[in-house]
């Protein structure tokens, strides 16, 4: 079969198991599992020969796998539908579709499956199961199966209208997700509810997918074809667009339609000032956390921007001043990085900490862009991607293992809260070696770990291009390393704060198996990019012709981007960083471990600062203070109270009032003469509200009249217009 | 001068036409006025014919319909009784026209014309012979059905307007009854118009030449006939004028020589059926030298409607009348299916036909095709044995036997669907 | 083209005309005897009680109904059967699924039991 | 020969007189009338375009077809709908039809 | 004046009578069979435009099934609209100044552009084009096979709406 062939099947088999699985195997667990799995274990590895292939091609990125047909006639032409694979998508294909299904099969596990199922569930669904198999199994593998579909369709996608289809059905199935548990309330009113998490999620990204479309009805207006092809790998469409000047002074239309895609990417990425939703949506279950909000779905927001770099950095060489897209991308990443990971320090939630922390290295990734860095980005992606899903899955293990404990204790208290926890080492020691492994590679500890390399790469590209953005950058990676040893330690290491973290008990192998896979790539999956010309590592991976991560990638821009000469002092820097984070970590948390109740021996030093934090800087009171309810404010008082029942109501009120006023006082002062008028006026006033009324007849027949009414009028100033009677 | 020798006897019939032609030509009439009016004699002379041939064809049903019974039928008027039927006209011109009270006038007078309209115009596009042909328009068939469209219009407008509930009861089901058959005749009708390709009468008969469709697709000849019986309401389908029931249907209150007008379209659309299925199933004029003998044409065209017609006769004469929810569960759960299945059996095959064996010949098509109809029959009627025998089973597990008795396999889906809906 | 449209406009004419014709010697030819009690409704010599207007099922309605359905359906399956010869394999089975959407709704109906007589 | 803009001219006509029935009839039957009255006036025009603009382009005839479909189907669910209200409320009476009026 | 004028002119004349007859007529059946008459003209137009497949689907649609129906929903809605009684409503005035007013519009709108004469170009479509077209991914086989997926619908919903609820 030829190989583009192949690549329009990716997507498929997760779609046919959405549709098999709503429309035939809802009633069966196993079946939908079963389904679920298996075909995206084939879109697995139809992706990993494609990626093979890829990779064992001479010159891959100079020639491309394509391949489209056209979708949507326009009035000249038509959009295509196509696939596409460079050396980017390659990559992509390689870890995605992985994690799709590690995590799928992770689910397995985590519903409880094979346990029976709780009567109580039977009744009220929608909220998580009592120790009981999930009660909504099949319709949880049937989302988690739509929403691979969306993410493998934005990743093959050839233009980017495809891709932006790909990406809403995400938006989509994320809203699904993270309200799975539409049933789930809690006690205190100000704990967000995974409903009202769903909903803050979809409208946040929202607010950036408009401004995308934007971008792109823009870009398509301007070159009037959306394909990548031909927009990001054509020297002169380029250049044309980055000549161009924009509506907006100052800015080409290279840069205009940046701005706009980047906003799309602030949305979907979670980037400040709209990172807001991200954190909430760890009201899902773990595995959808995993999936959507750390290895994937956010992960395409950078997708999208590495994509779409050669467009950001339209007319940008090295040395130049960045373009204002990548300046933004630069200072709002780099801004994101740090204010993520100052949040992450205070959380007690292991999630939220997580969720911050992917705030950050997403941030990572968008500064590393900013500044030109596109394969440093791209690397640290794929990297991200696998140990944060590790990191997601193992906090997962955790809960469930704490839930255990919960369940078995009766005891009532959270079990997300890490300072409920302690000691799970012993309990839990896969998990823990997992998850010791991804925190560290998270924290970017030396050699060994994926996440090292890659950041140091980013870091090295930025001591380079701008040295705000390298420290910036340096003091997030500390704190990082920081609270990930934090987070170890709370959780796994002292003794249990609990009697639930006693009897918490290490997960099913369905759980742990995928654990153990992501930990191994957590650790490997940096040997592919060490820098060539690093001492010693560098030289024997080149001979070992591991680490041709640099050339693949860079294979998919026109001009092949040339590494920075190595240079010691990021490299100090981060070495430094990881492993000093780390060691004070462990200093403070792990050295005299807390007792039960203790508080977080951060707060008393910090201060009002750690209240501040913990508060992450109060941005969703801050958020519902300017825009939610001002907007309930106009809708409630402005324009119901006062429009409505003052303005108007009070306008015909009033001339009544006025009228019948004057009317009395001429009353008392001519009876007889002149007593109508007024009185007219006050029936007049009268009649205009009923007349107003007549309007509101439920009849269909006089609203088409006034429709055509309308309708008439309109025809006939189009005819003065034609007869050039109106101007 | 058109010359005799170009045209030979064979196709005399239109040499005169020819000559009437020149001869108005010649008396200096300008030319477009010349083509309208041969085009008027010729129609003229068509419909005539068309509005005579009932005339004789009630002799001869009622003849028919006699030996059937074993009897005599007309012998006094004229030699076999042969003027039977005129002194009927003359009975009715010399009948009293009646309006009933609280008819509606126009539509009342108005009905009987629309009714004959909807018949005479048929003949438009029925090709009598290779050289005689009406209108070759290219929408033939569906003119066909849109015309007989008309015919359930004027019925509609007779039975309402008499103001009478016979009447109009008897229109009710009369359109129900027509409107149903449509259905399947329609669908039947796509049959031919598939292996022709081409919706033009003329053109349907000249590929018959070397085969006649009623090989290729005898579910959709049968169908057709049959569908079209009941579309004249014909016994066994004779409900709009169940003389027991609803005394005469529709035209219950007409007399003199519009009821005349009446009748004249039931013989006469029997009549023209019977030239349709000749024309479209039977190979309309086809037959040994037809295309040199144009004449010849014409005598094979009018023998095999006669057939038909006699068969029709023959039906009327032989079937007891069927019950009116048999009527319509025969049609929509047995007709209906199996015109579509007709339908789309015919089309895989010629598909298949012509996308591997595209030189094929007419005889191969013809034997595969004749072949899959059977087929499609023996499966259908497998279906029904099987879904009456389960009807049967719970007939007699104590419902009704008039529901197991009802044709077509629907009932075993209403049971199981909803077993109490039955009573 | 055209004049075989004109064949079939004048044939139209000829139609309405034709039986316009005896009709109108009956007129002339019939006798003309009024009398009230001809003019009466004719229900078998019985005196006609109520209006003509009867309750009527709604199962003619629905029959007409599938039939529109039906007759719709013909509009878009004659042009497929005409050309369908000339169609190659992906075109003309377009037709066959068309019906099998239809034969769909007829099942429907069918199951729904709205095909009864009853 | 006739020029287009008389079949247009006829097909507003025929729009406005239906128009008008729909506007004041108070049968809902009688208002399905004046809906397929426009109906037609819409295919007149579609034909006429087609005939005038584009003879050689099937396109014209295609979309036609189509209006016709959407009428038929218009027409039997509009009538069922009526039917079914004058079987529950023995009315067929738009104005009558107000259940869910204010 | 040109025969295919005159010939245009009686035929477009009987369309509107009858289509007004339609829209003003108090007995509905009347409506109804002007309503043919309307339907039956128009086809006669379709003619005139060379589109006789047209033509031919008007009669067999429209009056062969459409006005059909609609007659049968007249009879059985009948008796609650007793001839006699008003049919228009209140607004009728205001719905024929209206109408008379889209009319002027349109009219003033659709003759101030010159529009093309007749092409005189051979127009004899056949047919099977119109079903290749239909048929033919590159033409119209979505609407096709949509066209089916509505009737079907139109189809379920009607029975839904007007059948017998037992």
């Amino acid at each position: 079969m030829p190989i583009e062939t192949l690549i329009w099947l990716i997507p498929v088999p997760p779609l046919l198991s959405f549709f098999l699985i709503w429309l035939f195997a809802n009633r069966n667990k196993a079946l939908s599992h079963t389904i679920a799995i298996v075909l995206m274990a084939i879109s697995w590895i139809i992706s990993l020969y494609v990626f093979l292939t890829a990779i064992t091609t001479e010159h891959f990125g100079a020639e491309v796998f394509g391949h489209s047909v056209p979708w949507l006639p326009t009035g000249d032409g038509a959009l295509n539908m196509g696939v596409m694979v460079d050396p980017l998508t390659a990559g992509m294909l390689f870890f995605v579709p992985l994690t799709c299904l590690l995590i799928f099969i992770y689910s397995v596990g985590y519903h409880n499956f094979g346990g029976r199922l709780d009567p109580h569930d039977v009744h009220s669904t929608g909220s998580p199961a009592h120790n009981g198999v999930e009660p909504m199994y099949s319709r949880f593998f049937a989302f988690l199966s739509l929403f691979a579909f969306g993410m493998l369709l934005l990743v093959v996608a050839d233009n980017l209208l495809m891709m932006f289809v790909g990406w809403e059905i995400m938006g989509l199935c994320s809203y699904l997700l993270i309200g799975f548990w539409h049933g789930r309330n809690y006690d205190d009113p100000k704990k967000i509810t995974p409903r009202q998490a769903a909903v803050k999620a979809f409208m946040t990204t929202r607010v950036g997918d408009v401004f995308m479309m934007l971008g792109i009805v823009y870009l398509y207006f301007h070159t009037g074809t959306l394909s990548f092809r031909e927009i990001l790998y054509n020297e002169d469409v380029l250049h044309h667009l980055a000549e161009t000047p924009s509506y907006i002074v100052g800015l080409s239309v290279a840069a205009m339609v940046g701005l706009l895609l980047f906003a799309g990417t602030v949305g979907k990425s979670a980037q400040f000032p709209l990172h807001v939703w991200l954190p909430d949506a760890m009201e899902g279950p773990t595995p959808v956390s995993a999936m959507i909000h750390a290895a994937t779905m956010v992960s395409a927001g950078v997708y999208a921007m590495v994509r779409m770099f050669p467009l950001m950095s339209a007319g940008w060489h090295h040395g130049e001043a960045l373009t204002p897209p990548m300046m933004a991308m630069g200072f709002i990443g780099a801004f994101t990085a740090l204010f993520a990971s100052t949040i992450a320090v205070a959380q007690r939630d292991v999630k939220k900490v997580l969720a911050y922390s992917t705030i950050s290295q997403l941030g990572y990734m968008i500064a590393a862009l900013g500044i030109g860095a596109y394969i440093a980005a791209a690397f640290h992606l794929i990297t991200h991607a696998f140990f944060k899903a590790l990191l997601f899955l193992g906090s997962g293990s955790v809960i469930h293992g704490v839930e255990h404990g919960v369940h078995h204790t009766h005891e009532h208290i959270d079990p997300q809260d890490m300072f409920n926890m302690g000691a799970l080492r012993k309990k839990m020691p896969i998990t823990f070696w997992t998850f010791l492994i991804g925190g560290f590679a998270l924290s970017g500890f030396p050699f060994v770990t994926a996440g090292f390399w890659s950041k140091d790469e980013i870091l090295a590209d930025a001591f380079v291009a701008n040295q705000l953005v390298f420290w910036v950058l340096v003091i997030s990676a500390f704190l990082t390393a920081f609270y990930t040893m934090r987070q170890i330690a709370l959780t796994f290491l002292g003794e249990p704060r609990t009697h639930s973290a006693e009897h918490a008990q290490e997960t099913a192998w369905t759980m742990t198996t995928p654990l153990v896979i992501l930990s191994f790539f957590a650790i490997f999956a940096g040997f592919v990019g060490v820098p060539e010309h690093f001492p010693a590592l560098g030289e024997l991976f080149h001979n070992l012709n591991v680490n041709r991560f640099h050339e693949f990638i860079g294979g998919t821009l026109i001009e092949h981007p040339e590494a920075v000469e190595f240079n010691v002092f990021p490299l100090l820097a981060s070495i430094v960083v990881g492993v000093g984070g780390l060691t004070l970590g462990w200093l403070v948390y792990g050295w005299k471990p807390l007792k039960a109740g203790q508080p977080d021996p951060l707060a008393k030093p910090l201060g009002p600062i750690y209240t501040l934090l913990e508060n992450k800087y109060y941005f969703d009171e801050l958020y519902d203070f300017i825009f939610v309810r001002p907007a309930r404010w106009i809708s409630e008082v402005l324009v119901y109270q006062v429009m409505d029942k003052n303005i108007i109501d009070g306008f015909l009120h009033g001339v009544a009032r006025v009228a019948v006023a004057i009317g009395i006082f001429f009353k008392g002062a001519e009876k007889v003469i002149i007593n109508d008028p007024p009185d007219r006026l006050a029936d007049f006033t009268q009649w205009l509200g009923r007349s107003f009324r007549v309007i509101q007849t439920g009849r269909i027949q006089s609203y088409l009249l006034i429709v055509m009414l309308v309708a008439v009028a309109f025809g006939g100033v189009y005819y003065l217009m034609l007869s050039g009677l109106v101007k | 001068m058109p010359d005799f020798n170009d045209y030979g006897i064979g196709n005399i019939i239109v040499y005169l036409w020819k000559l009437l032609g020149w001869w108005i030509g010649s008396l200096g009439v300008p030319e477009p006025w010349v083509t309208v009016i041969v085009t008027l004699v010729a129609i003229v002379s068509l419909a005539t014919m068309a509005l005579l041939i009932p005339i004789f064809t009630i002799w001869l049903e009622r003849k028919l319909a006699a030996r059937f019974q074993d009897r005599l039928g007309p012998n006094r008027a004229g030699p076999y009784g042969l003027l039977q039927s005129f002194a009927d006209v003359i009975k009715l011109l010399g009948k009293e026209d009646i309006t009933p009270t609280g008819a509606d006038k126009i539509v009342y007078n108005l009905a009987p014309l629309v009714g004959v309209l909807s018949v005479v115009t048929l003949w438009a596009v029925v090709p009598l012979a290779s050289t005689m042909v009406g209108a070759r328009i290219n929408v033939g068939v569906l003119y066909v059905i849109g015309i007989s469209g008309l015919g359930t219009i004027a019925i509609m407008m007779g039975g309402w307007s008499s103001n009478n509930k016979f009447a109009l009861l008897g229109a009710f089901r009369t359109v129900a009854q027509l409107v149903a058959y449509e259905v399947p005749m329609i669908v039947a009708l796509m049959v031919p118009v598939l292996l022709a390709g081409s919706m033009n009468v003329a053109d349907i008969v000249e590929r018959q030449d070397s085969m006649w469709y009623l090989w290729m697709a005898p579910i959709a000849a049968a169908l057709f006939f049959i569908t079209s019986v009941a579309e004249i309401g014909r016994a066994p389908f004779d409900l709009l004028e169940a003389e027991s029931e609803i005394v005469a249907g529709y035209h219950i209150e007409y007399t003199g020589m519009k009821f005349g007008m009446w009748m004249l379209t039931e013989f006469l659309h029997a009549f023209t059926i019977a030239a349709l299925t000749a024309t479209l199933f039977l190979g309309g004029w086809n037959g040994p030298f037809a295309k040199e003998f144009p004449l010849l044409g014409l005598v094979y065209f009018f023998i095999k409607t006669f057939a038909v017609y006699f068969v029709v006769v023959w039906s009327r004469s032989t079937f007891p009348r069927i019950r009116i929810d048999h009527l319509l569960s025969l049609n929509w759960k047995f007709f209906t299916p199996l015109a579509l299945g007709a339908l789309v059996v015919t089309s895989l095959v010629m598909m298949v036909m012509n996308e591997f064996a595209a030189s094929a010949s007419v005889m191969a098509r013809t034997v595969t095709l004749f072949a899959a109809n059977v087929a499609l029959l023996w499966f259908v009627f497998e279906l029904i044995r099987r879904s009456a025998r389960q009807a049967r089973a719970e007939a007699e597990g104590g419902h009704d036997e008039e529901h197991a008795s009802h044709g077509g396999d629907g009932h075993h889906d209403e049971h199981g669907h909803a077993p109490a809906s039955a009573h | 083209m055209q004049a075989d449209w004109i064949f079939v406009g004048l044939f139209l004419l000829i139609g309405i005309v034709f039986p316009i014709v005896p009709i109108a010697a009956a007129y002339v030819l019939a006798p003309k005897k009024p009398n009230p009690a001809k003019y009466e409704t004719y229900e078998c010599g019985i005196e006609t009680v109520g209006e003509a207007w009867v309750q009527f099922k709604v199962q003619y309605y629905i029959f007409a109904l599938v039939f529109v359905v039906f007759d719709v359906e013909t509009v878009f399956l004659f042009p497929w059967a005409v050309a369908h010869n000339a169609l190659p394999l992906y075109m003309a089975i377009q037709g066959i699924i068309f019906i099998f959407l239809l034969a769909e709704g007829l099942i429907y109906v069918w199951r729904k039991g709205a095909l009864e007589w009853v | 020969m006739v020029p287009l803009n008389w079949y247009l001219t006829l097909a507003a006509a025929l729009f406005c007189i239906g128009l008008y029935g729909v506007l004041s009839r108070r049968n809902a039957v009688a208002i399905l009338m004046g809906v397929e009255l426009m109906m037609n006036a819409v295919i007149i025009n579609l034909v006429a375009f087609w005939r005038y603009l584009q003879p050689t382009n099937i396109n014209g005839q295609v979309f036609a077809v189509i209006v016709f479909a959407v009428a038929a189907a218009e027409a039997s669910v509009g009538l069922a709908l009526i039917i079914s209200i004058y079987r529950r409320r023995n009315s067929v009476i738009a104005d009558e039809m107000n259940l869910m009026k204010w | 004046m040109s025969i295919s004028q005159i010939l245009f002119l009686i035929v477009g004349a009987v369309t509107l009578i009858s289509a007004v007859l339609v829209v003003t007529m108090r007995n509905l059946v009347h409506a109804a069979l002007c309503l043919i008459a309307t339907l039956f003209s128009i086809a006669v137009l379709f003619v005139l435009l060379d589109a006789g497949f047209m033509a031919a689907v008007q009669v067999v649609l429209y009056i062969g099934a459409i006005a059909i129906l609609i007659i049968f929903a007249v009879m059985l809605t009948r008796r609650v609209m007793a001839d006699g009684s008003e049919q228009t409503n209140s607004q009728w005035p205001l719905g024929l100044a209206i109408a008379a007013a889209a009319l002027a519009s349109v009219a003033a709108l659709l003759n101030a552009p010159v529009w093309p004469a007749l092409p005189s170009v051979d127009t004899s479509l056949s047919i099977s084009a119109l079903g290749k077209a239909l048929a033919s991914p590159d033409g119209y086989v979505v609407p096709f096979q949509i066209a089916s997926v509505l009737l079907t619908v139109a189809l379920v919903g009607a029975i839904a709406v007007a059948g017998e609820k037992k």
